[in-house]
């Protein structure tokens, strides 16, 4: 059966304004882990019931822990960067699909949004060959330091100019015109439009990770649907980003 | 092995314990089966289904509000003929009841479904009346005594299963509504559906739901639901499957005694994929520690 | 010195903020006058007050529920002439509006308190409708679209000050109701009033209540309230003064966006004595925010 | 302006099953606080958003400092269990009046049951002259070394008979029939009633300090009233039990 773990927090510290990066323990939810599944934090406070979704970002198979960062955005999160190491978590995880990685691929390109940076980390972990990743902020970047220990080149851009390009990952996009087989991308829903948008006019295939206000988190309340094309964008059916996604190819999508 | 008798009798219909799946919150069990066993189960109740496959509202879908939720699903499912197909076969390898909630926007559409499952290995039906009513111009049927009793009659005239008729919260008064079921043939009612709820994200200035309002459940409810089992409970004859912000054993005893022959756990599922199981182990401790040996000593035994 | 405007405008009474205390959840502000400026206050709102002394029902009254309350107090209060003779002299001391709200168990008893009120130098009357009609054996006035056009009417010919009519939720539709407050000459509507709700102590084996059944309130209900507020902002032309578990700036401003011109604090005082100073800070941190200047900009404001 | 107090935990254990003591800093509240009077806890916890009035069982004015013992009877006392020595707690008080304590009295009886025996530990401390205490319990004693130091004789009865005499606190007083000029009492109603009713018999006048569920716990709501005479017990009023009491004349409650 599975079920919902106890994991001990390892590690927990801000590394950007309001963004927390966590280390919890879970040899069970480490076993089977792939890249670009998440997983549900059971915060069990009172008027909150929602367990909150959080992407894996990292993956360490030895010590048996994973790395998720997030951004305090509201309560349930504010209340996730009040816990302390030590303490334990209920987490139930690892849920969804993840990204699919195949080996005959050899040039990547990987773009990530915001928050939407994180599951990243563990893709490119993963990743074979060439692999340049384009990142997205408003202000602040994190993880660039991460991708580039990883072996990848790394561009950003920023909304303020103060890191990078000034302007969006499209702009960025659009300035290096990085040539690839297959695009991985996180981030804000207009942000993945646009990959999506700019991967068909370049041939790219293109895989995106969806998210959505979500219930039951494995697939049973079907609260958490996006719609995707059955043959066009007209004959189209609702499926669900817990269970269906979060990955989807972005021709799937009806944006 | 166990101290304490939970059998209860639904028209008929024996269930190892009173404790169900509320409609809509657990699917028809695939998911959840891979957290708990579904023989435990006193009954699982599917969600929602109608003739042909709906397609439900636009997302976000879901809202989290204090101490509950609302969702705006509107009532996404795969069609009656699909559900056939694949869902009951899955549940039948499982030692619980079936019980399946039907929708429909017509008398016609509710029939349709009714009659479709009139051949298959399920327990019960259960009348989810709170569709909005296409014909009528999209007020709910759930919301007028003449036409629940429209509508429970002319579904009651084809089913093969006996007939829980599922009430909504949101009316003036519950009681007639109960009772106009019951003069429909309803053989057992459940209660309550969701009350309408509405949230506005103050920073995008928006709702928070695409399709604006939706159904407010968990345990912020629970004081209207534990109201309205009580009121049906002292009107009506027919067992009453009790609802609305279950979460331990301690709130399913709240409704037993209100008056509620079986109940169902919906939002609590959400929070805790086990809820449904520690609601059943809650149920008989209670039992066990004020020393009834059987759960029907507990309904509507309120003291003075 | 504030940057922001809050002043709104009810029925032609200027207040100096939107926020309010709800009815019987603030006395007429002694107690709470000992914990913060009751001239901070847009208006107190103050207890229901009936023709002739109500002792109001036994306890306990109280009940705690999940992320909410029951109270079934009973509109107990000292009758029209002790309130003048204390209260409207206290209050008059501070630098707010003072708002009646106003209980009777007949449109007679309604009006003998607003006459009497007619020569006090109070700013608007608050009509509580929800009270039972003993006249019509106990139903309650607020759920019949023609006895609140009839009750409002009534009132409204006597009334020397503005009328807000306040609305009790425990109805299938809250839109015809308001309509019919509006048509019978409501210069303002105020809602939700409580829902109808119980609560068992199951190891006593009774109602927690004496009364069984209490009103709701609390930041449970508030999507409830969000909702009906909607909907009524939508039908009407009034200003509307909304309530339903505002324990928060941000809880005001949903309300707002919804609709509402002011808004009233009501079960958020009993877990915060300070709680309705700390709304309006929350308002002001937000219009400051967001960038606007005047919180009339805010009503109903919602995008796309 | 009065306010809600931060009271820092200064020391807290359980001193008995499901029975704890907890001393909390707060000079405001010390310096005009009075034996039977209560405060009202805030705990602020999602779901929970009544305060919990708790009497104050021992004020230390040098430390600054009161006493509260408490019985983990629900969400909320298991809740206030939790905290640690050290945490700061939300308090409100004092509240309510207190006993009445009158020089010219010289031979007290004080009664006390259960859970309801804390707040006689201040008012003992207060009385002059001869102090008899009478304590009924289900099972375990609390208090009654305490009472002791502060120089009472004190009487015991347990329902079990496993301190005291066998039976229940009436029982002991009919047993010991002691002498006095004031009695004062709290516990259960059934109790506080039945000690009314053997003080009117003796003709000592007897002081009940009532419970009752409470909403705001200043006197506003009028939620936690109790049935007292203005004439006769025809001729009654609700009187408030958190403003006008906790403290009552036995002779004014309509029972
Ligand atoms: C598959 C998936 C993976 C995610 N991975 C990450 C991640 O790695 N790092 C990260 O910072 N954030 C991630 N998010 C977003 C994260 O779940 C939300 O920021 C978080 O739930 C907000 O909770 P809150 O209580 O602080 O906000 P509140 O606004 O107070 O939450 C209220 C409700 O809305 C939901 N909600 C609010 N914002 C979102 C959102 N953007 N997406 C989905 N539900 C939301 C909450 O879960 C909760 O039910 C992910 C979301 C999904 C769906
Ligand atoms: C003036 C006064 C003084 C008190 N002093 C003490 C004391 O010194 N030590 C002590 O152990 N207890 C005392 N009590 C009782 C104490 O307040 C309750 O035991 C406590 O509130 C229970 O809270 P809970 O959340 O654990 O219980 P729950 O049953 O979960 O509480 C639910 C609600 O009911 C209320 N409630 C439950 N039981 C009582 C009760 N007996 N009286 C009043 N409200 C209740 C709670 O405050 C809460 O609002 C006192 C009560 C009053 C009115
Ligand atoms: C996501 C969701 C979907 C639901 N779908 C249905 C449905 O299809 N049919 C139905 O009768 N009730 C449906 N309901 C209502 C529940 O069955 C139940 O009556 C209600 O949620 C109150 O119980 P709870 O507070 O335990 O969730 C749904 C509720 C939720 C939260
Ligand atoms: C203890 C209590 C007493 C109340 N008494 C009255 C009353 O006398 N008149 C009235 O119109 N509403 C009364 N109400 C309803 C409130 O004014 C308000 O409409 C309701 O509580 C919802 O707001 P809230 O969730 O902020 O408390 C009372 C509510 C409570 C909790
Ligand atoms: S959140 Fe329930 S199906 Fe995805
Ligand atoms: S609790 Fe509000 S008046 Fe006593």
């Amino acid at each position: 059966m599975k079920k919902v773990y106890d994991c001990e927090i390892i590690k927990h510290k801000e590394i950007a304004p309001c963004i927390f990066m966590m280390e919890v323990l879970s040899e069970e939810i480490v076993c089977s882990a792939l890249a670009g599944q998440f997983v549900s934090i059971y915060l069990n406070k009172g008027e909150m019931l929602l367990p909150r979704p959080i992407s894996i970002c990292d993956i360490d198979k030895d010590k048996g822990t994973l790395k998720l960062i997030y951004g305090v955005v509201g309560k349930g999160t504010a209340e996730l960067a009040a816990f302390k190491t030590g303490e334990v978590l209920k987490v139930l995880g690892p849920v969804g699909n993840g990204f699919k990685i195949e080996d005959t691929i050899k040039k990547h390109i990987v773009i990530g949004g915001g928050i939407g940076t994180p599951p990243l980390i563990e893709l490119v972990k993963q990743l074979k060959g060439k692999v340049e990743v384009f990142l997205g902020f408003a202000k602040d970047s994190i993880l660039e330091e991460r991708f580039k220990e990883l072996g990848a080149t790394v561009y950003v851009a920023t909304e303020d100019g103060s890191m990078g390009i000034k302007g969006n990952v499209i702009d960025l996009l659009e300035q290096i015109n990085p040539d690839g087989d297959m695009i991985y991308s996180c981030g804000p829903k207009g942000m993945l439009r646009a990959v999506d948008l700019w991967g068909r006019e370049k041939g790219i295939k293109t895989q995106v990770s969806l998210e959505e206000r979500m219930a039951c988190g494995i697939g049973a309340c079907v609260g958490c649907t996006c719609k995707t094309k059955k043959k066009n964008e007209e004959d189209w059916q609702n499926r669900r980003v817990c269970k269906d996604g979060p990955v989807f190819w972005g021709e799937e999508v009806v944006w | 092995m166990k101290k304490v008798n939970m059998k209860i009798n639904i028209a008929g219909v024996e269930l190892e314990n009173p404790v169900m799946t509320a409609s809509g919150t657990f699917g028809s069990g695939k998911e959840y089966g891979e957290y708990i066993d579904l023989s435990e189960l006193g009954a699982v109740v599917v969600k929602g289904v109608a003739s042909t496959p709906w397609k439900g509202n636009p997302s976000p879908r879901i809202a989290e509000t204090y101490g509950g939720m609302l969702n705006s699903v509107g009532l996404q499912n795969p069609g009656i003929k699909e559900f056939i197909k694949e869902d009951i076969p899955f549940l039948k390898q499982y030692d619980t009841k079936i019980i399946v909630n039907i929708a429909g926007r017509t008398v016609e559409e509710y029939c349709e479904v009714v009659e479709a499952l009139g051949d298959t290995d399920i327990d019960l039906l259960e009348l989810n009346i709170s569709c909005p009513n296409v014909k009528e111009g999209g007020v709910c049927f759930g919301t007028d005594p003449f036409m629940v009793e429209e509508v429970t009659k002319e579904v009651k005239k084809v089913a093969k299963q006996p007939l829980i008729v599922k009430l909504t919260p949101n009316v003036t008064d519950i009681v007639p509504i109960a009772k106009a079921a019951v003069k429909g043939g309803a053989d057992a009612l459940s209660l309550i559906n969701t009350l309408l709820g509405m949230k506005i994200d103050i920073h995008r200035r928006k709702p928070v739901l695409a399709n604006r309002m939706g159904g407010f459940s968990g345990p912020a409810i629970k004081p209207v639901a534990v109201r309205m089992v009580h009121q049906v409970a002292e009107a009506v004859d027919v067992p009453i499957i009790g609802m609305g912000g279950i979460m331990t054993g301690e709130d399913a005893i709240e409704f037993i005694l209100a008056g509620a022959t079986g109940v169902a756990v919906g939002t609590a599922n959400f929070a805790d994929p086990t809820a449904t199981i520690k609601v059943i182990e809650g149920i008989e401790n209670y039992l066990l520690e004020y020393g009834f040996e059987n759960i029907e000593e507990l309904r509507g035994n309120l003291l003075g």
